[in-house]
Parts: C-alpha cells; structure tokens; sequence
C-alpha cells in the first residue's frame, strides 16, 4: 500500500490508488453476477430515454428520492425560533434523531430537541404516561422557557390527545401550571415539512393568543416561513425594516438560534422571539407571511383574533422584494428610503450588466412550494426560462398557481410545472428534456453528476457545502447574491468547456 | 405488532451467545438488553434505524421504506457506507404513505404495486422491505405481501419488520440479522468454495474502511464470501452459509446471525477488531488460527505472522514522525460501545492519555474491559447532555473529542477540536494504516492553528485567569443523567 | 453549416461544430509549419519541468504576463473616490483608454477620465499648452467640483512641471483660482498601481492640508487604500463604525461611484468623499491606512501635518480584523461592543466548523502586497500553507515582512516569497511545486486553464466574473464570506472527482 | 523620435490609394486623416494601440513591448482575437523599463536580452517588438536592436516603430502595416501557389468572425493565402506576395499596405465588407471577378453565383423567424467608421430602423455613403460626451445602442440594451449568418424582461406622464462636442 506518514490520503483519494482500483475490479468481477459493461451502458442509457420516462412517470405507488421532509422536521425548525424554547416530538424513539441531524447538517449548529420515545406498551397502552414524564424530565432536565410538543405518525395512530394529555401533565405536576406548553398534531403521513411549521406556529401562537384579550394596535408580525437561508435571510429583512424605520414582530427568529458564536460559552438557547413579544403580537394590526404555504392555517387564526394578513411566496428578485416592501410601507405608513431604492437600482443594475449571459438560460427549479414559485419569476426576470419546476409537497392549487405564473410571461411559455413529483422523476425529465442549470439543495447534486446539468444550492437542505445560508438571498442585495451564484456558474461552464473561447473578459 | 414478531423480539433478547445474557436472571434476562429510554430526554435511534444501517449497505438492492415519508425521506443516504459497485442502496425509496391510505387500509396493496414499480424500474438484485411503525400499528403485514411479489416478479422480496417502537437501535441490528438468515441465508451456493472462506458480520465499510483490511486477507488467500454488511452484494449474504469461519467485528449488535451460522451450519465464530495495530493482529491471528483449526493448510500461520511482523514494522514506523505531535494529548471519547474499548486500546498505543470515555452503550462486559485498559473507573461516564459535556470538556481539559457528529457542535463550542469517528465519518481508521489516518486526523484538529487563536481571548478582553493546576478528574462523580443522549 | 434560428449558437459552441473543426485542423495542418504533436507535447511538457523554471526563474530582462499596472491607473482609482473630481491624465492620448477599461471592466461601471492628449509637438515643446488648454475643456466640459492631475511617461521624460503648469493654467484661467486641482507624478517606470495610489492621495491631501491652518481635534482618517473590493469593503467599513458608534472620513471612498443604481438617471459623478470633509480631516487626530503599500508617502505627510498615524496591511480574517478594530477602539476610545464581538465568535465558530477540510491545504497567493500579506496570515489562521507568496509590485521590504508573517507560524514553514516575480515565474513554480488552490486575480485563470489548479478571485481585477466587489471581503462577515469561496472550491474539486466518494453530507 | 519615423509617418499620411487624400490641398494632405485631439477630453486609442490591434491577430508571434509597464502590462489579452493554433499571442511580454534603466540609457541593452529570453523560453515564429513614447522619447533605436539579435537567435525579429504619441490608431494601423511590408512580406515563399491565392487585409478574425466567411471561401477553392491579420501565421504574412487578389476589409485602416502588395507585386485588390448579406455577397462577387481577371478558371463565377443564391436563401430563411421580433426597432450606433455604413446597411436589410450612426471616426467618403443608406443627415452625430449620449438614447427614444464596451454601461443606466459590435464582442456577426447571430444577439437584448421592469417605474414612484409625440428627430442638431470620446 502507498500510504505513509509523508503522505496521508483520505477515503476519496486513497481508493483510487492502483492496487485498491485491482481489489475493486476484482470484487465486481467475481460477486457482481457480471453483467457485461456494455449491457449496463445500454440499460443505463435506457434511464435516460423517453421509453424509461413515460414508464417513470406512471409510477404511482413508489417514491424515490422526494423532496421534501415530514411534518415533524417543520415543527422543530418553527419552534426553534422562539426563545428558550424546546421541541418535544411525542411519538417513537428513533424519528427525532432525524430532526437533530438533518438541521444541524444543514446549519452547521447543535439542534436541540426530545422525544417521548415511545415503545410497545405505549402503542396498547397510549402514549399519556411518556408524555406526562418526558415532560417532568424535559423540564427538569434542560430548563426550557417553553415547551413545544409535536407528534410523530405513532402518536396520531393511536390516537394520542395532546391537549388534554397536556393537560394532564400539567396536573400531575410534570411542569407548573403556567409553563407555557403549546402543541401541534404533525403526522408525517399529512402533508410535508411546511404544514408541520404551520401546524406548529398556530400552536404556539393559539397557546398565547386563544382566549387572552386583545388591544388592537399599528404591531406588524411577521412568519419568515420554513427557509434553509433564515439565518441571513431574516438578519436581512430586519435590516430593510430598520432602514424603513418599521418595527415588526418576526414569529419564529431563528437567526441566532442557528448561527452562535464560538467564544467560550455554550448557549443551549441563543436568540429567538420572546414569549413578551408573542404576547404582543396579538395585538398586532396585521400578520405578514413570507411563505404562503407555511403558513394557510395560521394565517387563518390570525384572521380570526381579528388581524389583517397578508402573504407571499418567499418574495426574491425585484419584483418580490418590490410587492413585499410596499406591503410593509403600506401597513406601517411609511415611504420606501432613499437607501433602500438606491439599492434597487444597484440590483437592476446588476442585471442589466449581465444580461447577454442571463437571457435565454434555462432552467429546473425543485425545493419547496413557495420557493419554487419565488425562484421561477425571478429566473424569468432575468430573461431566464424555469422550464421545469417541482415541488414534491407541491399541492393542486399551487401547480395551478405555478402555471399562472408562467403564462403571465413569455419566458414561461412551454416551461411545465411537475407536482408532486419525485428527483427521481426529474432525472426523466432532465434526461429527455435538458435544462442549463438546477436550483434546488444539495440532494440535486446526484442528477447534477448523472446529467452533467450544474447544481446551484438555495434550498434546504445544503449538506454538502458550508456556511451559504449566513448570507441572504432576501432583499435586493440577497437577490445579486442569487444572480452571482448563477453567473458564476455560468462562467465557471463556459471556461470549462472553452478552448479557442478562453476569454479574459466576460 | 402481529404475535410472530412479538415472538420474535423475545428470543432475540435471550441471546444464548451473549455471555452477559448468560449471566442474568431469568426476569432480568426477559428484559433484555435495551437501556430504559427515558421520555423529554433528546432520543437516539429506533429499531427501524438499526435495521437500515445493517442493511443498508447490500449495494444492490433496493431498500424500499414501507412508511409516511418520514423514515426514509428524512434520511435517506445519510451514512458513509462506500460501495465498489452498484449506487443503488443510496437512491431512497418509500411508498411515502398518505393519510388516506392509512385509513383505508390501502398500505398492502400500496406496497405490492410499489414492489412492482421498483423492481421493472430498478432491476435490483433483491428488495428489501422494512416496516414501520405507522404500517406495523395499523396492522399492514409485509411478510405475505413479500411472498406474494417474489414469486410474482421473480426476483427475491425480503420483509425486514422492524417498527421503530418495538426497541433501540441495537435492537434492530438484531432483527434484521434474524431476517437475513431467515429469508436469504442458504439461498444460493458459491460456485466454489474454498478453504479460505470467511463471513464478516458487523462491519458496514464506513467510508471504505473494509477495503482498509481486505488487502490483507487478499495477500493470505482469505476470501470474503459472506458479508454483513460491508460492500456486499446480495449474493454475498445468499452464499455466507459456506464460509469456514466468521469474525464478528461490531461486537454485540449481530452476535445472533453469527450464533445461528455456528448451530445450524457449523461455522465458528470469533469477535474482533480492526481499530489499532494490536487488535488487528489479533483478530488475524485468531481468524487463521480458527480457519487451520477448519482445515485450511497450516503454512496460512506462518505467512500470517509474516504478514503481521511486517505490516506492524511499516505501521509503527509511518506512525512516528506523528508521536511527538500528538502524545499526551488528552482525548475523551463519546461513541458506541465497542469503540469504547477497542479505541482506548488504540490511542493508548500511541501515547495519547484517554482523560474520559462514555459507556452509555457498553455493556458490562465492555466496561469490565475499559476499566483493564484504562487501569481505572475514574475515567468512565454515562450520558450527557449538551451542557455537561460542554462543561466535561472543559474540567478534562481534552485536547480534542472523538465523537459523532451531533456532538461535533457542543465541542466546537468548548473550543475542542472534535475528530468523527462515527458512521458519519469521511475517513477510514481500520487497519494498520487507518491508524495514520487516524493519527493524521487527530494532529490536524489538535494542531490547527485555530484552537489556539480561539482561545485565545479576543483583543478585547482581559487575560484569563492562571490555569488551575492539575488533579486527577474522577468523571464517573460528575452529575450527570441516564437520559439517554443519543448521539449515532 | 449548422446554423439555425432555433439553435443560435455563440463562438464558444459554435466553432466546436464538427465542418468548423475540420476547417480548423486543416489550417494547423497547412500554416502551423507542422511541427508533430508529439514535439509539441514534448516541449509543452518541458516547459512544466524544473529546467525550464530555472531557465524562467533566471529571466531578468524580459517580464511575462505580470500581476501589476501602473502608476496612473492607481491614481484615477484614487482620485475617483472623491465626490465630483475628474481624473485628467497629462500624457499621451492612448494611456488613459487603459485606464478607463481596466476600471470598468471590473466595477461593470462607467470610468470617466480625459487626456491631455499629448502628440509630437508636445515631445519637442513641452506640455504646458496641452495642460492649458486641457483644463479648460474639461471644465467647461464635464462641470467637476475637483480635476485631479496625473501623469504618464512621456510628461514624465520631457520634464514636464505640474505645479507650475498648473499655476500658469489657472493664471490663463483655464479653471478657477480657487478651483481644486492637486496633482501627482505618476510615471509607469516608477512603481505600480498602488505607489500611484500613494503619489495621488498624498497630492489631493496636500492641496488642501499644506498651508491650512489646523486645529486638532479627535478625528479619524481612515484611507482605504487600492482595493477592487472597495464598493462592498468601505460599505462593510462603515457598518462597523457605525455599530461602534465611531465617525470616520473615508479619504477617497469609491464606494457609490463604482455601484451606481440603474435608475433613469445618469451619474457621471456619484458619491465620494466631499472637499469639505478633506478639508475636516486635516483637523483628525489620527489616519489610519488600511494598505500600508499605498500610503508610505500620504502617511508620512500625515505626520508632518501632525496627526498620528497607523497602517495595516489589508486586514482580512480574525486577527487582522481584530487589530484594526482595537486599532479603532483605542484611537476613539470606544468599547468594541457585543454585536461584533458576536461577529468574531460566528467566524471562528465558521472555521471551526470546516476545519477538517480547510486544515493542510496549499495555497499560491499573488496580487498587490498588502493583499498577499493578509490573505497569508488568514490561510494559516485556517491551517492552510500560504507555499508561493508572489506580488510583481512586491519590494524587498515586502518580501523580508512576508518571510516574517511566515516564520511566524508553523504553516508557513517552507513556504517561499516571490518579489518582483510574474505570472509566467508563477506558472514554472506551480508546475514543479503544486498548490491545491491560486487566489489572485483574473488574470490567474491561464494557471488555473494550464495546471488545473483551481482559481478564487479575490484582488484586482476582475474581468471574468461579475459582481463580487459588491460583496465584502473585509470585516468578520467578510471574511466567513472568503472561506465560503475557499470551501465551495474545495467541495466542488472533491464532488467532481469523486467516485465511490460523492458524498451528500460534508 | 528618429527621422527615419518621421519621414514614414509624413509618407504614410499621404496615401496615393486613398480618394479623400487625393481630393485634399497639399495644406490639408500634409496634417493627414487624423480628427484634431481635444486636450482635456477622454482619449481614445494611440498608435501602439492600433499597432497592436492590427498585429496582435498574429498568433504565433511573441508581441515584445518595449516599454515601462503601463503599455502592455494594463492590457495584455484583452481584444477578442480567436486563434485556431498557438496562443502566444494572448501572453503579454514587456520589457517593463524601470526608472534607472531609462535615465541610463540601458534601454536597448535590455532590450536584446529580452529578445534573447523570449526566443529561448516561448520558440516563437517572429518576435515583433513594439516602440513606445517612452523608448522613442529616449533615443532607444529598436531596429538595430531587431537585427542584431535576428541574427545572433536566427529568428525574426520585427521592429514596429509605434510609439503612441506620433497619432491616432488608425495612424498606428498603418504603421503596422508598413512594417510588416518592409521586413516581413515576401521573406518566405509558399510551397505551390494557385490561382485562387487571396490575402485578407483588415480582418482581425473577433470573436472567429473570419471563420464565420472561410468556409464559404473554402467551397469555392478559395485560398487565405496571406492574412493581416486574422488567425494569421508569421507565415501568412511572409507569403503574402504570392496572392493573386487582396481584399481590404477594413476599409481604410491598411490600405497602404494593400496599395503597396499592387504596386510592388501587382496583386489588385478591392475593399469589401462581410457584414450583412448585400454586403457578404458584393464581396465573394468582386472577389471572384477579380481572380478570374487575374487568371483562375471561369466557372469561378458561375460556382460563385450558386453559392451565394444558396446562402442568401438559407440565411433569408433563417432570418424570417427573427423579423417579427425586431423589425421596426430603432437603433443607436455609436462604431467605429466603416462599420458606420456596413451596420446601417445590415440593419436595414432587417427592417430595423437606425435612429444615429455616429460618424466620428468616419471618413468623408463614409459620411457620403451613410447619407446615401439612410436618404439624410439628419441621423449623423459626431462624438458625444457620456451624459449627452444618455441624452441622445431617451430622446431618441432608441431601443438600442449598438457599439463598444465603454459605452455599455451608459446604455444601461439609460436603460437601454446595448450589444457589443465591437472589438471586444464575444459574438461573430460576419457573413451570411453572422447576420443571423446579430439578430440574436439583438433579439435577446430588446426582449429581454429586465427592460420592461427597468422601465417599470418602481412601484413607489408616480407613473410617468404620456409619452411624447414622435417627431423627427435631426440629432445632427444636437448640442455636442467634437472632443473625441474614443469609444474603441
């Protein structure tokens, strides 16, 4: 073997050393069943076909490769948000350990939470005794300000009852009478990650807001939705409101939570809206939603204490940021500043200077629904193509919605929208139908090798590289930060590929 | 759950191989080996998860998820098992059940067709079909289903029941041992077989480490037939009733696939390791004394000593110039139960002093053996939550933590390098020369110029205080939880 | 040919098409006086070898593809920061045309500079009448509230005086008596870019300061020094003053003249610092130059005037962001407040968490002076080795710091400083002594093209991508926004590569 | 500089083949064709710069500035010259003269060591060294420099004596080629010759454009014989002597050197352009005309003939698809002087309507012909100053400005699509569906959403009032400047 101490390879380059490539070759050949290569080639050509495509697209009871998350992970990720607060996933042992890990893979952060952990006894018995003692020892065990129960598939099989489980904690003494405990029913068989975030900010905010009194104000909330770029996304929206001179009440801030600092001292709980501030929110004249889809049923008890609401989907490019910054000044009172339309005009600008490489890319966009939609109309303002959009949690109403929007343009003439729809069912769709680039998250970076289509990450999750969601990609700064990654991708293509083209200026 | 797998769970639990077992009473024993989960504490891994990372990685075949999205969807492609073959085992396939369906009781006939689906689109060499809690609760029974595809669509449909609320982790690696032998074990016959023929149970080739010690096999003539589950292809598993020899590598978590081998085909098996140089040699000494003992040539000694006084001398020589980088540097360990000692052993060699290990996973027998390593109990600690550990870190003054990586964040915090030895890791450690590997991780945490910059304080603020002096740190006093902090 | 309105293809598809291909290799057939591609892959070959760069490196008169410009574009870069000012070039009419691109191609702005358009008569007679007549027409013309002088090498070689063509000028009236018009010597056999830098800012100081009376006050200068970044860097600059509570005046802030908003207005000047704030900052305690290789002269006429000074050398990651904001702190006696004390801890919690792919790797830095010398400190804070350190502008004190910066530490051990050296030595010493990864400027993307070395562009200029100087690379965001480059390139390399290694989880 | 330059520069200003000169005074004859510079203007481009536009094409010579940095350290590599071979010529060689070395006079010295170094190290075809003000100002004599180190290396070493401050570009243009004609033409002999040898003068091969025509050259047996400079060879230019026909593509900047391949080697040649499809036919016609005159086979013609119906009926088809989209646009040039009227005359062709051409660099015979195309005056414009252009853009009301990259971005901040014609363009616009790039290029930048949203006024801002009337707009009339804001 070559290794030595002068020398030391990892795992993606020690295996490709000669006598490892002869043990390789060896072990296909001899427990493969040796298929011959030229058969392989020809069936994995076959993937790539429109035969293999009309056979992919009929598949109706098999799911491969999804993009989406379940309820739970939505959950988490929303309660996360507010101060001092805990998940608490009522169901089986394992599921929990998803949601730790997927969101600290993603962030890069320690992702806190519990679980029940339900077993046998509990799918005969119920799940009441795990709940009353998870709680005691959640409580006891990590000093939370608030509690945040959601529920696994098993809890919803066997019927578990939150509230008045809940209820009966709080009697039996597991937490004080007064400790907040909100809840949601998140089964992962309904819907996707979004509606778990959904479920669980109504929750939260039905924990604080049912039954108290309240005193209309001018208050502005906003619900930053389910975004894997929330830590420089919400910084940023804070920001333009701080220009606009507009204080707002963000439901569910986990910018901090999610970016703390290494400086000697851990913080189990760093950041997010205080229970004072969602005491406040009620008060607020309107509720604001980034992201439509993650938040139908919240804005509906918004509604019903009496707030006016208002929605959009994850609102990027100039047009986005244009709708949701004249939502706010109109709700507010305020004027657009100086500041904020000198930085529109940058971000024009910046369009226009790169619009002989901008015009005319296609495009296939995945990740989740408002997303989707969000990136679709800014691709298409830059004279860009979304010839392909999926969202896997994508509903009827929003492919209808997704349509719309590409007929109210020329650049979305011929594009398709897919529903529901698996990465494996894009491969087929890419294989047949070629776009220039993928925008989605970092489980596009097998379709990315397979096709050769270059992937650009804006979704979550985004694994496989560091520290891009720090940065916006909301606001019109955020937005030249999305036409940068898509320009150098482009040219990072075009010098790849070029010989004669090898150009020094672009 | 259906009585079969109630049945089932329940011999699982009296593991007459398990010396441990042995030992208890008969109340004690019907419980099993599983600690206590305890409710509101972060949880671990289910039955469900066990299961997938034994199985896992057999490279051909399909693993098709019979569940909500959950299970598979949250997660699939998640582990660092490498394949020198077929990429199927990363795709992620579930029937990604609906309300509806649930209610309706629509999951079997769901699952046929998406059976169907899988093996017209996918041709894999097999399916197999794991259950969950969700279709398991509602009653959905895969077995029949499996039967009923298998025979329909020729290609070998294996049910692997393992809802995640009928145990842990360990739990699960069980049962999908029992399902293996049980549906696939003995179903085909190697075209040869040899002498050297032996089945390796335990080792998952995480980040290719197998193929860190296959070439030595490979320079003695040991042939791998059977593997569970290391790069293996599902023949590997059909043909494992052929072996002379088994070597269970992860020490408890299939020590039932290996017991069953030995009463129904007469293949004897032994536990090793491959972390550090002295366990691997042992492990080969043992494996060829074992595999003569079956009737290979007896020469395979003497070439096996040749072997190991060779690659022992390379190994302790590219190991060197790290010594003096990395002796005395402190070390706490956060992993499993076999890593526990078997790694202690390993830093050990290397001068490097092991200041803490957790034994949350071990089982007595494992802590027995830690406490003959480390020549102490001072040193071994149960669970921690986050904050302990980040306080543990700091009072043991480790120079770097060897954990998984949901403990990765906690050690930054504490300004810790942290090095992942866990199924998530990129590196490979098995072998003579993972111990370079390992080495050359740990040097490069412990000796980026980072650490000393972080703690260094910033400009701003005043000089710390004098570090305390040293004394001896009993970690088994801290205050700590049973709670079950799971962290792989 | 395969032309179609449906398939328009531009030069970098088209000519790859196969009838081109072919009419392309006939003519290397035909005119390339054949030489066999094996000779021509044997010399190609050599030209990687260690012969060949010793021959290179023993070059002394002749300068290959070299990392610098010259005096005068560091100049109009200066001069361009100060709000109204008209850069005029006193010299020959084709030099400012250079001038002009190099800058717009970068900023993607437009560069306004004249010419004193000097032809043959001047080379006899002298320059004065076009001097003369120049101010005037730039006056008259271009309405500037400053026209700030500078000369290339013919004014230089016949002798040219600017004071007095300028005395005489305004005595012509050509332009205002009180009309500002500093001036500095630029020629290009002086120095690079960065002395023009130095030359300009010290004249635009001294036409204000020299002679005025002052009266000390607190203040702070601070002098940005030459730097394609600017626009995001001044912007990032002043947020951190800001959040310290500490004013400061940018002397030559470029910031809004190179990110001017498409808007429907045209800004031939935008931004910039005023004539009254440089007359202010004669009264600063204290100036502060971010680039001490663009400001030995300014900052020695700082002192004469009586301010104290102090200078960095482009301060980038942890500690060189650390010594310039305690810089700051003390000079203003400010407290570095929590908010960028939680900026450091995120960056180092950033380094931290990708220390295990940033750790070993090696680096071939080139660029202006203070750049490499920052870019160094900041690869071996992350446990990189900075192997060739390379500034064809670079003096012998630069190579004796630089060799300092790297004794300082082990991960400079046996790295080695190039002084005076270009791209073309870079090439040899890259072909013999590999790096993983080059940071430097587009003109880099030959080495990266030739030796597969992949490139991250972080100095000037920039020509093959677009936007990245919006974008700050200073402060601590700044700096996690440099390791997102670095740890995208090294992913990227990992995933293209990759095999059995293609990994969703990094 | 040296009377040996200036006797060229006066000889050079007197072009016999040149019509406008003949038409001048000898007062006027003697000041040459060169606009008056305004001090205090922006610049434009000098002799080296033209120089070295002209000749830098030349692929596998090594282009030596003699020079301190500023005159090739700035800007090496950055025109848009395609090579199908060697790219040393994209590599940027200096002598970078410092300080000391030119108070001292070692200029030449250093500079034959580097032509000693540059032959040693690259192995060009030629070295063409370059003169600027600084070496002319200084006595530096580069043409015995040039054959001493010929001889002593045994390459050719070319001296263009070219420093910037003699004149304009174009006067730089002609410099080079005179040169070229003194030391290089008729140096070297082709190794058969036949009657369907041409040499292309004034293309420069942008963005490949000249291979864009080649191929059509090629399917009628036509010959690039001698090229200046478009993907040329040193040998190209060597061979030139032997063409039977020269093509002027650029309509005056070399036509010395084409007057004097007729009058030493009676090789006839024409001006012709190959933008637009009127235009590309007029050219391969003459062309063809004139090779049979000179002695090639007549069916030349014919062949000819069914060439070009062919392509215009492909590109005319071609084209249609793109009419729709653009017809009726209105177009803003702001070029240099023979894409004046070629461009106007191609647009034309389209349906597109020209709104401006600027005739700064224009000829008089240019301007003639421009008024001719467009039936007025009224659209020419001479130089503008940034601000006023923005001005001309809104008022009138262009759709589009078409011209070089300095003004790209005056065009966007008026909101305006701009594409590059010029010199740094990344398209190829030559040749029948040169024209079909063009359109594209045009499509894409009008029907480009971002202009509709640039135009949009944000949505805080009051709608704008009514558009004006269109009136007809005499831009001739506009207040201007004739200081030279050098474009190219």
């Amino acid at each position: 073997m070559p290794q030595s101490a002068d020398k030391v390879l990892d795992h993606a380059e020690l295996f490709r050393e000669p006598e490892y490539k002869e043990m390789l070759d060896n072990k296909r050949a001899k427990f493969e069943c040796g298929h011959p290569s030229n058969m392989v080639t020809e069936i994995a050509d076959w993937t790539k076909s429109w035969e293999y495509r009309e056979k992919n697209l009929a598949r109706e009871a098999l799911t491969v490769n999804p993009a989406k998350a379940c309820q739970p992970l939505g959950a988490v990720f929303a309660a996360a948000g507010y101060e001092g607060t805990l998940s608490f996933v009522h169901g089986s042992q394992g599921c929990v350990a998803y949601y730790r890990s997927h969101l600290a893979r993603h962030f890069k952060e320690p992702s806190s939470a519990v679980s029940s952990s339900m077993t046998e006894d509990a799918a005969v018995f119920g799940g009441l005794s795990n709940l009353v003692d998870g709680l005691a020892n959640a409580y006891a065990l990590y000093s939370p300000k608030m509690i945040a129960v959601s529920t696994t598939c098993m809890a919803e099989v066997i019927g578990d009852d939150l509230n008045s489980f809940i209820i009966k904690a709080k009697e039996k003494e597991s937490v004080p009478e007064d400790f907040p405990v909100p809840f949601a029913h998140t089964p992962a068989f309904v819907g996707s990650h979004v509606d778990g975030y959904d479920n669980m900010q109504k929750g939260i905010l039905s924990n604080f807001w049912k039954g108290a009194e309240r005193t209309p104000g001018e208050g502005i909330n906003i619900i930053p939705g389910f975004d894997g770029f929330a830590v420089g996304n919400i910084r940023e929206l804070k920001r333009m409101l701080g220009l606009m001179g507009v204080e707002a009440t963000i439901l569910s801030d986990v910018s901090d939570v999610y970016d703390t600092p290494s400086d000697g001292e851990f913080r189990m709980y760093a950041g997010g809206t205080t229970i004072d501030e969602i005491k406040e929110g009620l008060n607020a004249r309107t509720t604001i939603s980034m992201q439509e889809y993650c938040s139908k049923k919240t804005l509906e008890f918004c509604e019903e204490v009496g707030q006016e609401t208002a929605s959009f989907n994850y609102p990027l490019g100039v047009k986005g940021t244009d709708e949701f910054l004249m939502k706010i000044a109109e709700v507010a009172g305020v004027e657009i500043p100086e500041s904020l339309r000198l930085e529109r005009g940058r971000l024009v600008d910046a369009l226009a200077d790169s619009q002989a490489y901008l015009h005319g890319k296609t495009y296939a966009i995945y990740g989740d629904p408002d997303f989707v939609l969000a990136m679709a109309q800014f691709v298409m303002e830059m004279g860009g193509e979304p010839k392909h959009c999926l969202a896997t949690n994508g509903s009827k109403a929003w492919a209808k919605k997704t349509e719309e929007l590409l007929a109210s343009s020329p650049f979305g003439q011929g594009c398709q929208v897919w529903a529901g729809k698996d990465l494996w069912h894009l491969r087929s769709i890419l294989a047949t139908e070629p776009a220039d680039m993928l925008i989605g998250n970092s489980y596009g970076k097998y379709l990315e090798k397979d096709l050769g289509i270059p992937l650009i990450r804006l979704n979550f999750p985004i694994f496989d590289r560091h520290h891009h969601h720090r940065f916006p990609i909301f606001g019109y700064q955020g937005a030249i930060s999305v036409v940068v990654k898509i320009l150098d991708t482009i040219f990072d293509k075009l010098d790849t590929e070029a010989d004669i083209s090898f150009d020094l200026t672009r | 759950m259906s009585e079969a797998l109630k049945n089932q769970v329940a011999a699982v639990l009296n593991e007459p191989a398990c010396a441990t077992n042995r030992s208890k009473d008969d109340a004690a024993r019907k419980k099993g080996c599983t600690k206590q989960l305890t409710p509101g504490a972060a949880a671990g891994g289910c039955a469900f998860d066990g299961a997938m990372i034994a199985l896992q990685p057999v490279t051909d075949v399909a693993h098709l998820v019979h569940a909500p999205l959950a299970c598979w969807g949250n997660g699939y492609d998640n582990r660092g098992s490498a394949s020198s073959g077929s990429d199927l085992y990363r795709t992620g396939f579930t029937t990604d059940l609906s309300e509806l369906e649930i209610v309706m009781g629509q999951g079997e006939k769901k699952l046929f067709r998406a059976i169907r689906e899988v093996i017209e689109q996918q041709s894999p060499a097999a399916v197999f079909v794991y259950s969950t809690c969700t279709t398991a609760l509602v009653g959905d029974d895969i077995v029949p289903v499996c039967k009923a595809a298998a025979e329909r669509f020729g290609t070998p449909v294996i049910p692997i029941d393992v809802p995640g609320y009928v145990g842990s982790k360990n739990l699960g690696n069980k049962l999908a041992g029992e399902a293996l032998f049980k549906y696939v074990v003995g179903t085909m016959e190697p075209e040869v077989s040899t002498p050297y023929d032996i089945n390796i149970i335990g080792d998952f080739n995480l980040s290719g480490e197998l193929w860190q010690v296959k070439p030595l096999l490979d320079k003695l003539g040991i042939r791998i037939l059977g593997s569970v589950a290391g790069d293996a292809r599902y023949a590997q598993i059909a043909k494992m009733h052929r072996a002379r020899v088994t070597m269970l590598v992860c020490s408890k978590a299939l020590i039932n696939m290996a017991r069953r081998l030995e009463e129904t085909y007469g293949i004897p098996f032994f536990e090793g390791s491959f972390y550090g140089i002295s366990d691997t040699s042992a492990a080969i000494r043992t494996l060829c004394a074992m595999l003569v003992e079956r009737g290979a040539p007896a020469d395979l000694i003497d070439r096996a000593e040749a072997l190991i006084a060779e690659e022992e001398a390379c190994a302790r020589a590219a190991l060197e110039p790290f010594r003096p980088r990395v002796a005395g540097k402190r070390v706490l360990l956060y992993t499993g139960g076999h890593k526990s000692w078997s790694v202690v052993s390993a830093l050990q060699e290397l001068g490097m002093e092991v200041v803490g290990t957790s034994v949350r996973k071990a089982t007595e027998e494992d802590k027995t053996r830690i406490a003959e390593i480390m020549g102490t109990e001072a040193h071994m600690f149960e669970n921690m939550a986050p904050r302990d550990m980040y306080a543990a870190l700091r009072a043991a003054r480790a120079d770097v933590l060897m954990s998984g990586g949901r403990s990765q964040f906690v050690a930054l915090k504490a300004r810790v390098p942290w090095v992942d030895v866990n199924q998530e890791k990129h590196e490979p450690y098995a072998g003579y020369m993972g111990m370079v590997n390992l080495l050359d991780a740990i040097d490069r945490a412990i000796n980026n110029p980072l650490w000393a910059d972080l703690r260094t304080p910033a400009p701003w603020d005043a000089p710390p205080a004098p570090a305390a002096p040293v004394t001896p740190l009993d970690l088994s006093a801290m205050a700590g939880t049973r709670a079950d902090f799971e962290d792989c």
